[in-house]
């Protein structure tokens, strides 16, 4: 379904990685390992469109990224390092809106329902800079709630900065994705119990 | 498609009333430049009246250009831009969407205090006609070339001075144009070449900028 | 690092065989610009005769008018490099773009300047707010944003896409700018004012101006070959040519 | 023949401070430019070559190390 094959990134000077080839089926959930500054997080990026590798391709559902950018972004979903929030407004503001601007035709009803399974029930209608460092990572966590009609889920150290109740509900949440056939790509430090049996890529062994 | 044009404009527009005090800023900023003039030049009657347009459009510029950095910089530092280019509609649509939204919030502000500040001057009723048009006309050029601009130096080091060099030169011929229908006004010969010329200036604009502006963002999250 | 350098040969063969290349034709041009100073400059103080209105100091045109020619074309050649290398996404000529701004800004400079020591004996003034020489002046800013902005990047593929966009935004506005002066001097100043030479020129002078033009466009082609040469080394660092030319150039040295 | 003499050439017909200014200044900025682009090469290369060895040495080590 994802596919990359010989994906080679360059940051400023240095050849982070090349050769890397990958392909994550349906159901899949795998996890890219590897020491700080192999470039997990430049991968995960190169894998969902946000930026362009030195060589190499990603494809997806066997055409090749540039060609099918506006399906792609359909079905894929990324959280990076940032929450993607901004701090004048509220929780359920920003979650909404970044569903619409993923095209998810969500009302706020949903919204309230996904920030409170997230456990920020009480704190939706507060500016999100009075938020906590763990708080402002669950508003972003709250879209995964949004999109299990969204296949592929690139999600960036989801785990950070979360309690142990909400990772254990993350990872549920995670293995009901792959169970209904979604597809997960993350990074963690973390090492977290999923039902779905995890692969791990090593992106070590491609490092230049 | 238009969805996500009008939830950006809804969401920038909420964020500049939340945050009204950068916009009364602008204000402020338009303001004290186009009143530092006469002290400079002295206040005689007939200079500040022919000095009237021009200085109000570079006040106008000016004010425009301070604001340009808070187009895109918020967004970036946050991470929404670049859920924004993960989005499955065009990238022009939502920096078109952005670029309006900071139209109405620095330049319509603008255009309505203008007015009051030609009168400071002592400008004919209908020299203050054509400048509200001019403005209303040629602003839209500040924003959409202001963001391309703004879209290239994101993040960079001394991003504002070097925003203020890339922008500028491009400015002058709105400048000239806006300043310039006011004077044609009060040559009497007639201000609607000028008017014809910063409309049509405004289209092109808008067909061209926001396209340059989305490939510069693209390549600022990269 | 072995992997990154079969790919890099793989997909950036161009600046590999244009970097010798470069090398062998940089100093024939340089050359050419040699012999054409010298012819021109012979044609333009010993051959082209005295001007009857403004006497010996028109002699500055045979270095003025080349110069704001060929400031205008390294802008549109760079607008066309960029656009280049943003339809077919080829690295060289994003090189060549950046390799080419600091001679541009240098003939405008050159023109800007060449023309205030004109315009002193001919018009009183070492500046007048002339449309040819105030779009020059805008063309220059121009050439130092484009400058400026690159040097601020980074990352040099932002760099070269950055550059490439604003010289393309330039090089739409350039033409808006001449004209948007000019109109806005005729309005202010009445064409009284105006770099347009005596009507007609001897056929010396013409000759001995094209002569210097040939050697500007000679110059400028030799230098921007010198310059893109360290650049694709920096650029292309990553690959056994680079290698492979570093170690020639030490057994040399 | 346009000259009479040298110094009726040097001296342009009393415009010699703007012809020569203007040519004076243009081929000093030639031959400024001339030296920086050749310094420049001679730069990167010795910086590329200085890089090189530097990443040879830490190859070998870690050869020796295995």
């Amino acid at each position: 379904m994802l596919e990359v094959t010989e994906l080679a990134c360059l940051r400023g000077d240095r050849m982070l990685f090349a050769d890397v080839a990958l392909t994550v089926q349906a159901g899949e959930l795998v996890r890219i390992a590897g020491p700080n500054g192999v470039g997990k997080t430049s991968l995960l990026r190169l894998l969902c469109g946000l930026a362009q590798p030195e060589h190499g391709q990603v494809s997806w559902k066997g055409q090749r990224l540039e060609r099918t950018r506006e399906r792609f972004h359909r079905e894929a979903l990324y959280l990076g390092h940032a929450a993607a929030l901004n701090d004048l407004l509220t929780p359920l503001e920003n979650l909404r809106f970044a569903a619409a601007c993923h095209g998810l035709g969500v009302d706020a009803g949903r919204c309230e329902l996904a920030l409170e399974r997230i456990g920020l029930g009480p704190q939706r209608d507060l500016p999100a800079k009075v938020l906590s460092q763990g708080q402002r990572r669950r508003v972003g966590l709250a879209r995964l709630y949004l999109s299990e009609n969204v296949p592929l889920w690139v999600l960036d150290e989801p785990f950070t900065a979360l309690d142990v109740a909400a990772v254990r509900d993350l990872a549920d949440w995670l293995d009901a994705h792959c169970a209904h056939g979604g597809m997960v790509v993350m990074t963690t430090h973390q090492d977290v119990p999923f039902a779905t049996p995890m692969r791990t890529f090593d992106l070590a062994e491609s490092a230049c | 498609m238009l969805s996500v044009f009008l939830e950006v404009l809804r969401r920038d527009l909420l964020l500049a009333w939340r945050n009204r005090a950068d916009v009364l800023v602008t204000l402020a900023f338009f303001t004290i430049v186009a009143c530092l003039f006469p002290f400079g030049v002295g206040a005689e009657p007939n200079l500040l009246r022919t000095i009237a347009p021009g200085v109000l459009w570079v006040a106008a510029l000016l004010a425009t250009l301070l604001s340009l950095h808070r187009l895109f910089a918020q967004d970036h530092t946050d991470g929404v831009l670049e859920q924004l280019l993960l989005s499955p509609e065009p990238p022009v649509l939502w920096v078109l969407a952005k670029v309006l939204a900071h139209w109405l919030t620095t330049a319509v502000p603008l255009i309505v205090a203008a007015p009051a500040l030609a009168l400071l001057f002592d400008m004919t009723q209908s020299a203050t006609m054509v400048l509200v048009l001019s403005l209303l006309l040629g602003t839209p050029i500040l924003s959409l070339l202001g963001g391309v601009g703004a879209a290239l130096t994101l993040g960079l080091r001394g991003g504002g001075m070097l925003l203020a060099l890339l922008v500028l030169p491009l400015f002058v011929p709105i400048l000239i144009f806006g300043a310039g229908a006011v004077d044609a006004d009060l040559a009497g010969t007639g201000a609607a070449a000028h008017l014809m010329l910063l409309g049509g200036g405004s289209l092109a604009a808008l067909a061209l900028a926001p396209w340059a502006s989305a490939a510069a963002l693209r390549i600022a999250v990269e | 690092m072995e992997t990154g350098q079969r790919f890099s040969l793989f997909r950036y063969a161009a600046p590999q065989q244009f970097y010798p290349l470069a090398g062998r034709l940089a100093p024939w041009f340089a050359a050419a610009a040699v012999v054409f100073t010298l012819i021109g400059l012979y044609l333009g103080f010993f051959v082209a005769p005295t001007d009857a209105v403004q006497g010996e100091v028109y002699r500055v045109i045979f270095i003025h008018v080349p110069a704001a020619w060929m400031s205008m074309f390294v802008y549109l050649i760079m607008a066309f490099w960029s656009a280049v290398g943003i339809v077919f996404n080829t690295r060289l000529s994003a090189m060549m773009a950046q390799a080419l701004a600091p001679t541009g800004a240098m003939f405008c400079f050159v023109a800007l300047w060449t023309g205030a020591l004109w315009g002193r004996p001919t018009w009183g003034a070492y500046w007048v707010w002339d449309a040819r020489l105030t779009s020059q002046l805008l063309l220059l800013f121009l050439y130092f944003g484009f400058m400026a902005l690159t040097r601020a990047i980074e990352d040099p593929r932002r760099a070269d896409k950055a550059g490439a966009i604003l010289a393309l935004v330039g090089a739409i506005n350039v033409p808006i700018i001449y004209f948007s002066v000019k109109w806005w001097n005729t309005l202010h100043q009445g064409a009284s004012v105006s770099l347009t030479k005596a009507p007609s020129m001897a056929t010396t002078m013409l000759m001995a101006m094209l002569v210097m033009a040939l050697a500007a466009w000679a110059y400028t082609i030799a230098v921007v070959l010198w310059r893109v040469r360290p650049l694709i080394l920096e650029r292309e660092r990553h690959t056994e040519w680079v290698g492979d030319v570093l170690e020639t150039s030490e057994a040399r040295a | 023949m346009i000259w009479q003499s040298w110094s009726d050439f040097w001296s342009m017909g009393g415009a010699a401070f703007f012809v020569w200014g203007s040519y004076g200044v243009t081929f000093a900025l030639i031959a400024l430019e001339l030296v920086l682009v050749l310094r420049r090469r001679k730069q990167v290369v010795h910086r590329l070559q200085r890089l090189r060895q530097a990443m040879k040495a830490s190859a070998r080590r870690k050869e020796i190390h295995q």
